[in-house]
């Protein structure tokens, strides 16, 4: 398997794990985490966004999710992530891309029935960029296929 | 059961907020009769623009007419009853026509064509089956719409608060605003008047979002004093701030429903942009007025039932009812044509913090607003005490009261609000 | 309010669409009295044979007895009330056994064994607690059922009407059918009547489906001249028809609530394949009945409130009312035995096309039914108008009315009949 | 309609389980004034421990306080509604604080704080916003909980049904029980009644269950003698027993609305470890007490309306009300101290096969409250028998009624107590 | 990764890119896409069909989609296609078949919130004919889980 | 493809085929299938499960499933198995152990419309021991997100 499609993987596997420090090692430190509310948008400046991240308010962010007093978290929101169709559309020494489809299971505690689970997905696109020798994710953008909808609370990072 | 003798002075029934059927009443008597934002001007430019929107449950299309004046009509075809439009906006150069059988509205309702003509002689008035129109007014730009044809004139419902919507236009360099197309929507199973007595309340930030302030505050301490924090997680710790704070900090109310408290989030500027800004401020408006609207420095303003104002950002959102226990909310964010690209980005990331469904702060509220439902519904005593503050008012105006931000005033101003538009059949 | 006073002989109310108390009524008064098609012979053919089908929002089970005759019940155990069958169709040879406690009834209903007998000795009398039998009559190897006891003889509901089912079974060389066991479901976020409105709508092709037609223009003119056109294309591209067309097409209504309309989309039979099929009808009827059935043209004809049937494709669909705002079409394909296979061929083209929720055609028809149950419940005057072709009657005979197919007669004859079941109380 | 005369001494109308007006009715008068098994003793063992359960539909907090005793009250605040705990079961040493302006109250509901006192000087008295308790009584480690402050006391609510709690309490050789924190959940789309009138109806597990009946014995003759069967496995063959078995046991029915019916599925002990037990409870209980504890095989204990107990393994079930066609049922289980692993091991192996929505058994029954719930909405005659047994009652105490298992006498004596609970206005 | 797998992942990004021409290209001229009313079903004439398309039909429906007054299309749907478990159950020179496992998530505009989502899913047969020397797509059968299911409009191919 | 991957994938197909007998067969005689109430648990005795089977009563519950007349799978429930991200954990001659996150969707026949399909999704944990030879599954363990919500009827094996 090549060693991005692993990578992106990998990142699947730390957030559903909840293992969030490891999850943010996995990114840049300039890195950003963006999810804009329509697949036309170019920059993060086009309109607002549901997560428009530096590495900042990822921590600050994550941090809280395993914060039991964080009301919309109780107890942390669990994910099952499922990769499909990596592919790598261009690598170069110093960067890459690849793209994915990807969906997400995400099961919040609220009323303790089935439907206390929702599910997201579209496309997932990486931009990774070797740093000191290694590479890393300098930019994860997914582009909801109902990014445009009304949503309710979003814990957990897609 | 009388609808307004669910709220007191001091008290509310918990069945206002479990009870579908008061909400049809609220959707008839309380957004059928009050003014509702809807749009605003650089939304619909060209003739033929037109953007959707809602008057409580009704949907309803704003359009810009050949003569350049702005049109509202129900969304809603007269012969079978289709909706016209399905689009958030769009262009209708010639007009809405119905997907169905394809009778042709023109932007203010009346009925251009129907196909066919012959089936209909002699027993079809067209004139007489004209769209509902809307009836409408524009407030600098803004423009608010009223299914209520008697309702009082807009600047009567606005009163004070005119002085918000002022906030927000005079903060332009060129007086101009420009409305950006792609919105930011969040819902909550809930009703849709918690949100509005959330919004101006500054008691419930210590509690509810303690846990981002945590957060925040670690983040803070990991990266040192050096580099300086994300807007988003200083808005986050901003929930920080102590009760005194708040309390020294003031709250307006005025009828019918409205209220604003006193800003305490300034946006940073770099000092070279801020002078730059400060200088195009000064040659647009003179000196004094400059100094009156930089000076101004107001948190949210709530305009009862379905419209918040945050002028320093830019940001408007429209509080939507879709159900007794579901409600939208919509966050348009504007651009100060003139203004530095700083002041926009500021905008963008409060909108983002304000209104995404995933902001760490928004989704407290979101809980919470649900818990408020589940609570609501159980079997117990059935009044809701509005006592905060309730002997603290600071000063009585005309038209309006001053109090301390800590207060629960403004929501007893909204159930004031409420009983009188509920009270008239 | 009394429900009849609803709809007038030009205007229904749009409550009609959109209340839950409205379509209560309409279970009970329309459904609970009318002669709803349940199933064709050829469904249960042998002893034991059993189609589950609904009458209204009623599940009941059509049962072939031993002595060869057709028996309905309601679906539900008189023990303790579950459904007894959970398939659509199967063999139940020793009768219907209620999964819960063994009780076992007879096709028609009555109570057979309850296990443990002793238990019941002296207290339980088998005879009065048979399940509900819904009185059946066929037409032609079509079942209809009714759960009203009184009602007038099959006959009298279909009046001149049967003439379409005559259709259907006469286009068979040999007057034997065979109903295909798969069916095709869709269903729409909409009140039942939407279907029954559109279906005999020839003024809505031309707008409802015009990116239908503009896709298969794009696809006619890629492939060129040279290769024929794939049915489903075709008949995507048949409703660019011109109104005019549909003006001179004629329209038949007639009580309670049925019409149909003339045909316009005849299918292609290659030459040598028509001439076989019109010997074999010929040598079957005779040459006069033969080129009367060849002759007649009808597109699709509906029987108020519950079934549509197509004779030229051999297709007929059920509309399933489950609630106010939710409708399940199901469409059934017939062979015709001894008919050449491109006839089968055509026909399931046809319910392909026309029923499939995935057909380019239908789902435009769905889209609008949803927006219609949108629109008609905004704020907005309450009556829609039934006008078209008001005046334009064309002929009157006993018991029916001739009109162009582009009148809205077949809809204010459907209100007709809806405010005659509803009335009585 | 006067909702008691929807249940006779020997039917009952289908409406009750259809209809939510009746639910909202069962919740404020049956689950409104009935006792509510809640806890037991060692789910809150450390003060400031809490469990959330439910009283109906409403939500209650049960708190170890710091004097030891166990509280409940609604888990509402009084300020604006908001749930105060949202967790399963936790530790609030120091109350519950609401998260929404932080709010503290006691274990007993009292308001111990509100924050920022200041706004509230002179307007809110705290003694006045307490949280509504909940009343409780304990019997032998179990706790009851109702909402009717009226309520008879619980011995009297229990009469001779305690002893299938002394049954339980009694086959601990040390006296001690745990309750394990991990519960299972299952759910229907159907009535609460169901369940009741389900869980000691010894008729249909014949036919209900037959699958796992036929499927369990296939696995059996595949292992032939030698292997002995899995648990879960041997549950899915008890159902095949003859109905004469059913017939000879016994049920006992008493007021209100309670039943047990004898034991038919004693476990298995290894020989040794039987003998072991029974020396630990002879030296516990002395030989006598011993013998009886031991003598007794019951299988389910039915506490009218919310809660089924099974001593033999240690496992009680809460029958939870969501909605008129929802209903939760959870389940239980027990560690009896100082007993054998193995009892502990059935235990589970009972509680999976008993109430895990994957049981081959427990699936069955879910299957069939939905097709209870379909069936009884159809229209159909209304009125429901409840007639098997009627003649059959063995014998007659003081305040009970001994009858065949195969009786259907436990509904009967539900739908007694079912119309007494609903008479009272 | 086994080119016919790799043409299967293609087949599935194509669509859910909407790129419907170069996704039509991937068929044979003679092809059938096909989505049976249930799996019982061994030919389109068994009964009816949800899907029973030539290269025609495939055209035209989707050209359509394109469209924006094609209405229950208003805007065209978004869909990612999940793919896992690809097996290829026979391989010859000139022909080829393939089994795989997909679920698709579908977003099309309603009422603006969550439940704008649909998931479809099921097993999906590829037969694989050579043409000029290059794999196409003769058949493609889907077979949903709920086959029988009475279904909304569907306006996307799965 | 790693061998104890393929095995994976082989027994989602086994089950999506309802071939129950060839899907029992690949398990070892002591085996252990296991769904608990909770992640927190560790072993099937610190409290209830939705499944606590051994090969009997996988046998028991899988034959039944075929029946016509266990109600609740009238007919049998259609499973779709999503397999996503295997990880082999550990590896040795004797024994192995593999991770993957699984989604599947689930059709049982109840009003015959489109909310008749359920989605199931977590983490599975697959340990394998050699028997005569050959990778066998002597536990899995299927840890759902939703693991602690209460349940309608469960008929088919995840
Ligand atoms: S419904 Fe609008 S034209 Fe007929
Ligand atoms: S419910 Fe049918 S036999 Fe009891
Ligand atoms: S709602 Fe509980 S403290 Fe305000
Ligand atoms: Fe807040
Ligand atoms: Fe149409
Ligand atoms: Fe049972």
């Amino acid at each position: 398997m090549h060693p991005l499609e692993r990578l992106v993987h990998r990142e699947a596997r730390l957030l559903d794990a909840r293992d969030y420090p490891a999850w943010i090692d996995l990114f840049t430190p300039d890195c950003h985490y963006w999810v804009p509310v329509s697949p036309d948008m170019t920059t993060a400046l086009d309109g607002p966004s549901h997560f428009n991240d530096d590495r900042q308010l990822m921590q600050a962010r994550t941090h809280r999710l395993l914060n039991p007093r964080a009301f919309g978290a109780e107890p942390p929101p669990r994910t099952a992530h499922i990769v499909s169709g990596v592919e790598i559309v261009s690598e170069n020494p110093e960067d890459a891309v690849a793209l994915s489809t990807q969906i997400m299971l995400e099961w919040r505690r609220r009323t303790g029935f089935e439907d206390d689970q929702r599910l997201f997905g579209g496309q997932v696109q990486h931009r990774f960029r070797r740093v000191s020798d290694e590479w890393r994710i300098a930019v994860k953008r997914i582009d909801l296929l109902n990014a445009e909808s009304s949503m309710n609370a979003i814990l957990a990072p897609f | 059961m009388e609808p307004a003798s669910l709220a007191t002075d001091t008290h509310v029934h918990r069945s206002v907020y479990t009870d579908p059927a008061i909400f049809e009443l609220e959707m008839a008597r309380i957004f059928g009769r009050a003014w509702i934002y809807l749009a605003h001007d650089s939304e619909i430019e060209r003739a033929g623009a037109y953007v959707t929107r809602h008057i409580g449950t009704t949907g309803v299309i704003v359009t810009r007419d050949r003569d350049g004046s702005a049109r509202a009509i129900v969304n809603r075809c007269t012969h079978r009853g289709a909706t016209l439009c399905a689009f958030d906006r769009g262009e209708a150069p010639h007009g809405h026509q119905c997907p169905y059988h394809g009778w042709l509205f023109a932007p203010d309702g009346s009925l251009k064509m129907v196909p066919n003509r012959q089936n209909y002689d002699g027993v079809l008035d067209l004139a007489e089956h004209g769209a509902r129109p809307v009836r409408l007014e524009f407030y600098r730009g803004f423009l608010f719409g009223t299914l209520h044809d008697a309702a009082a004139p807009l600047a009567e419902f606005l009163g004070p608060m005119a002085s918000s919507i002022d906030d927000l236009v005079d903060r332009s360099p060129t007086g101009r605003l420009t409305c950006i197309p792609h919105v930011l929507r969040h819902h909550y199973r809930g009703n849709w008047k918690m949100t509005f007595e959330n919004l101006n309340d500054t008691i419930h930030p210590g509690f509810a979002h303690s846990a981002s302030v945590v957060s925040a505050k670690a983040v803070a301490d990991d990266i040192g004093g050096g580099q300086s924090l994300a807007p988003t997680v200083g808005m986050m710790l901003a929930n920080g701030k102590p009760i005194r704070f708040f309390q020294d900090l003031d709250m307006m109310v005025a009828p019918p429903g409205h209220s604003y408290i006193g800003g305490h989030m300034g946006a940073r500027y770099t000092p070279d942009t801020e002078d730059r800004y400060t200088q195009d401020l000064i040659s647009f408006h003179g000196p004094e007025k400059a100094a009156a609207v930089l000076g101004t420095d107001r948190h949210l303003t709530l305009l009862y039932p379905s419209s918040t104002w945050h002028a320093r950002y830019q940001t408007v959102r429209i509080v939507r009812p879709v159900r007794h226990d579901l409600t939208e909310v919509i966050g348009y964010v504007f651009r100060l044509e003139g203004a530095p690209e700083e002041t926009f980005r500021n905008a963008i990331e409060y909108v983002n913090g304000a209104n995404s469904a995933a902001s760490p702060v928004i989704s407290d509220d979101l809980e919470l607003y649900e818990r408020l439902l589940a609570g609501n519904r159980y079997e117990d005593r059935g009044w809701i005490p509005m006592l905060r503050g309730l002997r603290e008012d600071r000063e009585q105006g005309n038209g309006w009261t001053r109090t301390p931000s800590t207060s629960e005033a403004f929501i007893r101003n909204q159930f004031q609000a409420w009983r009188h538009y509920m009270a008239a059949a």
